[in-house]
C-alpha cells in the first residue's frame, strides 16, 4: 500500500511499539529511583536510563515464544522489554511476595520464565556462559530432530564485562559448536566509575569477534532502528545456522552506576552531550518528521507509561511481604510440596 | 549380581541414563574420542554420537556455566570436571548460578544438573593435582553433595543425580575408578540423603565417605583383631547429611571417629565431629576424634604423599584414643 | 589515641606501607579515581600515582594472578577484591598458586600478598552479592587469613599481613566500614594468629570474629540483665587459629556458643566448635551451640535477610542453651 | 672476519649451544622415561620431545640475568633450557631431596631461583596470570625509577591452555599496562586426545593478539633459528616498549601426552611426518650443509647429552630421600627457622 508511511522499512505500528516500549522503561526507572530516594527500595538499583534503544531494539528482534534473553544486573529494562509486567518488577524491587522473584531476587535478579527471561545476574560476565548453555540447548534440540537451533539466545553485558575470562571462554564454545547466541556488549563507556578505554587493549569491542572467527558489528546504540536492524541480521544468521555474533551497542547512562554512585568521574557536559541525543527523543523525532507520530500520540504514549509506572509503585506499596517461612522454600526442588520444576513443564511442552 | 569396577558401573549409570532420557548428554574434556581421561565414559560417543557425548575445550568455567545454562532450559547436562582441583576454575558458576538460581528467581527455574569427577590424592601428583574439595561444595546451601564409596553406590547415586531436579555434584577418586564390587544386576537408585552402615559393631563409631572407606574397614578389621568392635558408617551423601543415621551409630557405641582425606580445617568432616559432639553429648564417654589429610599442600615426594594421608595405624590409633586404650 | 571508622584507619594503614616500602602497590577495581568503593582507598592515587595505586579492569582471576607473580617476583601487592563474593572467580590463583608456591617450588618462592575486601552480608543485595565466605580461605593450608572487627585491629592486622612474608586474606564488611573506634596514634602491628578477648565473663564464652562481634557484645550485654556472665572471644585472625585463647576461655567457663555469619556446615565455626568441644571434652557442662546464617541463599527482602542472619536474640537463646535456662 | 661462517647470522659458537641445549633436552627426556618405565618415576610425566626447538629457541633470545621464564607442566624443557642442573631435574622426578624442587613438586613443578625459571604449573592456563605479574614487577620497577622495564618474562603454555579465561583476562592486562610479556603458545596440535582444531573457533592462534591490539607472529616451531628470531623481535619490543606479544610456534609433541596415554587418537603417519622434521635433524642438517658441523662434533653433541643424562640418573637414584618432616616444612614462611624468603632477598640484590 503506496499510502503506508514507513521510517526505514518499519511501519508505525511497530514504531510506535518501540517507542511505547522505551517510555515504559524510562517511566519505570525514573518511578524506581524516586522510591529508592523514599526508602522504599534498598541496595543497589543499577537505572537502564539512556540505554533503552539498545534492549528495545534487540528484543524486538526476537520471538520471545522461542527465543530467549540473559543479562546482568542493570536488567530492569531488558525485563520491561521481553513484557514482564511493570507491577511484578515493582514489587521486587520492594520486596513484596508478588514481586516477579518473590521479592528473593530484587533488582538484580528479575526472572520471568513465561516471557523467556532468564534474569538478571549480579557476577559480572557470569551470564554469558549461561545465555551460551541456553543457547546450546536450542542448538541440541534442533539436532536431535535432525534440523535448525529451535531458537536464539540474546545476553546483555556491558564494556566492563567483556574482559571476562567468562567472555572468552563462552565465545569460543559458541564458535566450536555453532550455537545460536547473540552477545550484545552495551559499551555505555563506563563500567563503574572506569572508563572503558582505560581496561580495554582493543578499543573496538566488535573486532573481538575476529579472535573467534565470528560475526561482529558496531551500532550505533542510540538509534533503535539501527541496533534491531542489526539484530535482526544476527539473529538470522544465528537461526539459519548457529552462526553466534557479537553486537557493541554504543550507548549511554544518564544515571550513576547504582544510586550511591557521586559520579565525579565524569562531566555534566558528557551527560548532555549524550542526553542530546536521547533514543527517544531520536524516534520521536524522525516518526514525526516522517509524519509518523502527532503531538497528541507523542504525550499520549509519554502520558501512559507514567501510569503505568505510577500504577506499578501503588501496587508493589499495597502487595504483602512474603511470609517469614518463604527464607527457606525455593531452596532445593523437593523442599516444596510437589510442584514442578518449570524447566521440566517447558521443555514437555 | 555382576562384579563391576566403580569405572564400569559408572558408565552403566551414564550408559542407562543416556538412553533412558534424551535430555540428558554427557560434556566434558576428553569424554568423547579418547573415551574418557579415566575411561568412565567409555563407549559413549560411539553409542550416543557427537551431539550427546561431547568434547570441550580447556575451559571450566566456560562449559560449567553452559551447562547450567543448557539446564535452565531444560536438558540434564552431566558435566565431567576432569578432577576436581581444575572445577575451582568453574566454582563461581557453581556457587552462583546453580545453586542459587531457584531460590534468586523465586521458584521459577530449576538447574538439574550433574557435576561429576575424581576427587582427592591419587599417587605422584603434587599439590595442585592432590586436593579433596568436598567441603567447598558441602558448604553451599542449593547443592546436593555424594561421595559414593562403593561400584553399586556409584551406579545408584549417579542415576539419582541425573533425575534430580537440583545440582547435584558427585566426588569419584582415581584410585577407585579400578575398584570391584558386586552391582545388582537390574536397575536401581540409591536415594541421595542416606548414609549406609558398612560394618556394625557397638565400640565405637567411625564415621567417613568416599575412598577413605576403606581404609577404615581395615582398620576396623585390626581394631577387631585387637579386641574392639568398630562400625562403620559411610555417609555417601554430603549434602544433606543423614544426621539420623550418624546419630543412632553414636548413641549405640558412644564414641566416634571421623575420617577424612580433606584438609581438616573448615570441612565436612570436623562439620560432622561438631554435629555428633553437640548432638550426643549426654552419650559421648569421649571426645569425637578426626583423622584427616595432614594441614599441608600434598608433596610429589611418595612417602610424604602417603605420610599425608589418613591410614589404618592413624586410624586405629584414633580409635584406641576414643577408647581410652592408648599405649 | 583518635577516633577512626574502620574505613579510615585500614586507609590509614594502606597509607603508611605505602610510604614505608615501594615494594607495595595497591590494585583492584576502582581503587583508584573513584577512591575505592567503598573509599578505603581515599586519597592514595593522588598521593602516590597511578603506578602504584592501580585500577583493574573486571577481571578477578587476571589481576589477582598477576598480583601472585608480582609477589614472586619480589613486590608486595595489596589486592583489594571488591567483595569477596567476586573472588570466587580468582579462587584458583589463590588456592593453587598464592598458597602452594613456597610448598611446591621446595622453598625457593615466597608470595607476599594481601588480598582484601568486604565480606558477608550488606543490605537488599540478594544471594549473589551477600555471602561470607571465609571457610573457603580458612580450609587451605599456606593462606593466612584475618577478619577483624575494629578499627584499631583493622590498621594493626593490616599493617601485620602487609609485612608478613605469606599470602595473607583479610575479611572486611561493607557494614563495618563507617564503624567508629579508638585507634593509638603511634604505628603498631597487631599479630597474626593472636585472638583477643573483648569482654571477660564468667559464665559462658561466646566465641565470634569480625562484624557479628557487634551482635554477640550486645547479646553479651542482654546476658548480663539476666544475670549471666558472658565472655566473649574474638578469634580476629581465622588461619592460624589462637587455639590456646579459645581453650583458656572455655576452661574457665565451661559453655560455648560460637556465632558466625556464614553459612553452618564445612565452616570456621564449625571446625571451632568441634576443637572446644574435643579439646575441653572434660570441662563442657553443656555442648558447644552454633549460631550461624541460616542455610539457605540470601533473599533480598529485608526482613527475611535479617531473618536469616545471627542477631541478639539468637545469640542470647544459644547461651541460655548452653546455660540450661531455657524456657 | 670474512672466514667466520655464519648460518642466518649466528656464529658457530651460537648454533653449537643451541644444539647441545636440544640435545640435552631430547636426552634428558628419553632417559626420564626410561626410568619411568623401571618404575624409578611416578605420576604424570609430560615429555617435551619434538618440542625442543621452541623452548631452545625462545630461552636463547633472553638474558636470564633479569629476564623470567614461566611454564605449565610439561617443564622439563624450559627449565634445562633456563639452564637448570640435569641432576636436580632428574633427582626432582625421583622426588629426591636434591631435587630442584626439594621432591615436594615433581615433574610439573620444576622450580629453579637462580636461574630465574619460575615453575611449573599444574593448572592449565594459570601460569599465564602469574607470568604477567613478573613482568608487571619488571616495568614497575622500571617506572619506579624512570626507566624501561627491567626485563622481560616470557611465558609458555599449549594450545589447549589459549582457551582459558586466564589468557584473556592477563593479555589484556598487560596491553592496557604496557607489560613485557612474551605468550608463547606451542601449539603441538594437540591437547591430550584433542585435536586443536576441533576446540578452537580460530584456526589462527597469532590472529588472537588482534582482539588485545597487539603484536602477533605464527613461526615453524621446529625451526629453531626462526623461533630464537621472533623472540628476539618479540622481546625487544617488550623491553624498549613494554609492547606485549603473542608467539604461536607450530610444532609437535613425539610422546604421548603422559606416560599413560595409548594415543589411540592419532596416527604413527602423523607422528612420522613430523619426525621427518625433527628440530635438531633440521638444525644440524643445516649446520652440516654450511659447514658449522663435523660429523664428529655431531656424534660428539649427542653422546655428551647422554652422559649428562644417564649421569643425572646415576645421580638421582644415590639421592637420599626427603627428611620425614620435609611434609610440614616450606608451608609459612615462619614455619622454617630464621631463612629469607628469596623473593625478599632477590629484590635486594
Ligand atoms: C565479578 C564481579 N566483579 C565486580 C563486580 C562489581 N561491579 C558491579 S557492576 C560493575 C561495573 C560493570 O560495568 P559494565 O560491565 O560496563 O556494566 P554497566 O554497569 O555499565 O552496565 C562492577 C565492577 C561484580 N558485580 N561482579
Ligand atoms: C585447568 C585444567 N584443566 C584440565 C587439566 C588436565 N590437563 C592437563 S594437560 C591437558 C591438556 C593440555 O593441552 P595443551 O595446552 O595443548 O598442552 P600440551 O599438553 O599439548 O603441552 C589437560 C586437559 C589441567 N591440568 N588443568
Ligand atoms: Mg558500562
Ligand atoms: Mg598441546
Amino acid at each position: 500500500m503506496a499510502d503506508k508511511k514507513t521510517l526505514g522499512g518499519h511501519d508505525k505500528k511497530f514504531l510506535m511499539g518501540l517507542l511505547e516500549s522505551m517510555h515504559r522503561i524510562r517511566a519505570f526507572e525514573e518511578k524506581a529511583g524516586q522510591m529508592y530516594g523514599l526508602r522504599k527500595i534498598g541496595g543497589f538499583c543499577h537505572l537502564y536510563s539512556g540505554q533503552e534503544a539498545v534492549a528495545v531494539g534487540v528484543i524486538s528482534a526476537l520471538d520471545l515464544s522461542t527465543d530467549y534473553v540473559l543479562t546482568g544486573y542493570r536488567d530492569h529494562g531488558h525485563a520491561l522489554a521481553c513484557g514482564m509486567d511493570p507491577k511484578a518488577a515493582m514489587a521486587e524491587l520492594y520486596g513484596k511476595a508478588a514481586g516477579c522473584s518473590k521479592g528473593k531476587g530484587g533488582s538484580m535478579h528479575f526472572f520471568d520464565a513465561g516471557k523467556h527471561m532468564l534474569g538478571g545476574n549480579g557476577i559480572v560476565g557470569a551470564q554469558i556462559p549461561v545465555a551460551a548453555g541456553v543457547a546450546f540447548a536450542q542448538a541440541y534440540r534442533g539436532r536431535l530432530s535432525g534440523s535448525q537451533p529451535t531458537g536464539a539466545t540474546v545476553c546483555f553485558f556491558g564494556d566492563g564485562a567483556i574482559h571476562q575470562g567468562a567472555f572468552h571462554e563462552a565465545f569460543n564454545l559458541a564458535g566450536i559448536w555453532k550455537l545460536p547466541l547473540i552477545l550484545v556488549v552495551e559499551n555505555n563507556q563506563w563500567g563503574m566509575g572506569t572508563s572503558w578505554k582505560k581496561v580495554s587493549s582493543n578499543e573496538d569491542f566488535s573486532a573481538m569477534a575476529g579472535a573467534y572467527a565470528a560475526h561482529g558489528e558496531a551500532v550505533d546504540g542510540m538509534d533503535v532502528l539501527a541496533v534491531h536492524d542489526a539484530a535482526v541480521r544476527a539473529v538470522k544468521r544465528a537461526k539459519a545456522a548457529g552462526e553466534p555474533a557479537l553486537l557493541e551497542a554504543r550507548t549511554y547512562r544518564y544515571k550513576g552506576h547504582s544510586m550511591s554512585d557521586p559520579q565525579k568521574y565524569r562531566t555534566r557536559e558528557e551527560v548532555e552531550t549524550y542526553r542530546a541525543r536521547d533514543p527517544i527523543l531520536l524516534l520521536e523525532g524522525r516518526m514525526e518528521e516522517a509524519g509518523l507520530l502527532s503531538a497528541r500520540e507523542k504525550e499520549a504514549l509519554r502520558a501512559e507509561a507514567e501510569a503505568i509506572a505510577e500504577e506499578a509503585a501503588a501496587f508493589a506499596e499495597a502487595s504483602p511481604e512474603p511470609a517469614a517461612d518463604e527464607l527457606y522454600t525455593d531452596v532445593y526442588a523437593d523442599r516444596e510440596s510437589g510442584e514442578t520444576a518449570p524447566s521440566e513443564a517447558s521443555w514437555q511442552s | 549380581m555382576a562384579v563391576l569396577t566403580y569405572r564400569e558401573a559408572l558408565n552403566r549409570a551414564l550408559d542407562e541414563e543416556l538412553a533412558r532420557d534424551d535430555r540428558v548428554l554427557l560434556m566434558g574434556e576428553e569424554v568423547g574420542e579418547y573415551d574418557g581421561a579415566y575411561k568412565v565414559s567409555k563407549g559413549l560417543l560411539a553409542k550416543y554420537g557427537p551431539n550427546r557425548v561431547l568434547d570441550t575445550p580447556i575451559t571450566e568455567l566456560g562449559f560449567t556455566g553452559l551447562g547450567v545454562g543448557a539446564a535452565m532450559a531444560g536438558l540434564r547436562p552431566v558435566v565431567e570436571w576432569m578432577t576436581h582441583n581444575f572445577a575451582l576454575l568453574a566454582l563461581d558458576q557453581v556457587v552462583n548460578e546453580a545453586a542459587k538460581m531457584r531460590y534468586m528467581s523465586g521458584g521459577q527455574f530449576s538447574v538439574p544438573i550433574v557435576f561429576r569427577g575424581p576427587n582427592g590424592p591419587a599417587e605422584y601428583l603434587a599439590s595442585q593435582h592432590s586436593q579433596a574439595l568436598e567441603s567447598y561444595w558441602a558448604h553451599v546451601p542449593g547443592l546436593k553433595v555424594v561421595a559414593p564409596a562403593t561400584p553399586a553406590d556409584a551406579y545408584g547415586l549417579l542415576k539419582s543425580a541425573i533425575r534430580d531436579d537440583d545440582p547435584v555434584v558427585m566426588l569419584e577418586a582415581e584410585m577407585m575408578y579400578g575398584l570391584k564390587g558386586e552391582v545388582p544386576d537390574g536397575e536401581f537408585l540409591v536415594p541421595i540423603g542416606k548414609a549406609e552402615v558398612r560394618r556394625p559393631g557397638s565400640d565405637v563409631t567411625l564415621i567417613t565417605y568416599s575412598k577413605p572407606l576403606w581404609t577404615v574397614l581395615e582398620a576396623a578389621e585390626e581394631l577387631a583383631r585387637q579386641g574392639f568392635s568398630a562400625e562403620v558408617l559411610d555417609l555417601r551423601t554430603l549434602r544433606p547429611l543423614d544426621e539420623e543415621a550418624i546419630y543412632a551409630s553414636v548413641r549405640k557405641t558412644n564414641r566416634c571417629v571421623v575420617v577424612t582425606e580433606s584438609w581438616p580445617q573448615a570441612s565436612v568432616a570436623s562439620h560432622v565431629a561438631w554435629l555428633v559432639s553437640r548432638n550426643c553429648f549426654d552419650r559421648l564417654d569421649a571426645p569425637v576424634e578426626l583423622v584427616s589429610g595432614e594441614d599441608v599442600p600434598m608433596p610429589y615426594n611418595h612417602a610424604l604423599e602417603l605420610a599425608a594421608q589418613p591410614n589404618v595405624p592413624k586410624v586405629v590409633a584414633a580409635a584406641r584414643r576414643v577408647l581410652y586404650a592408648e599405649g
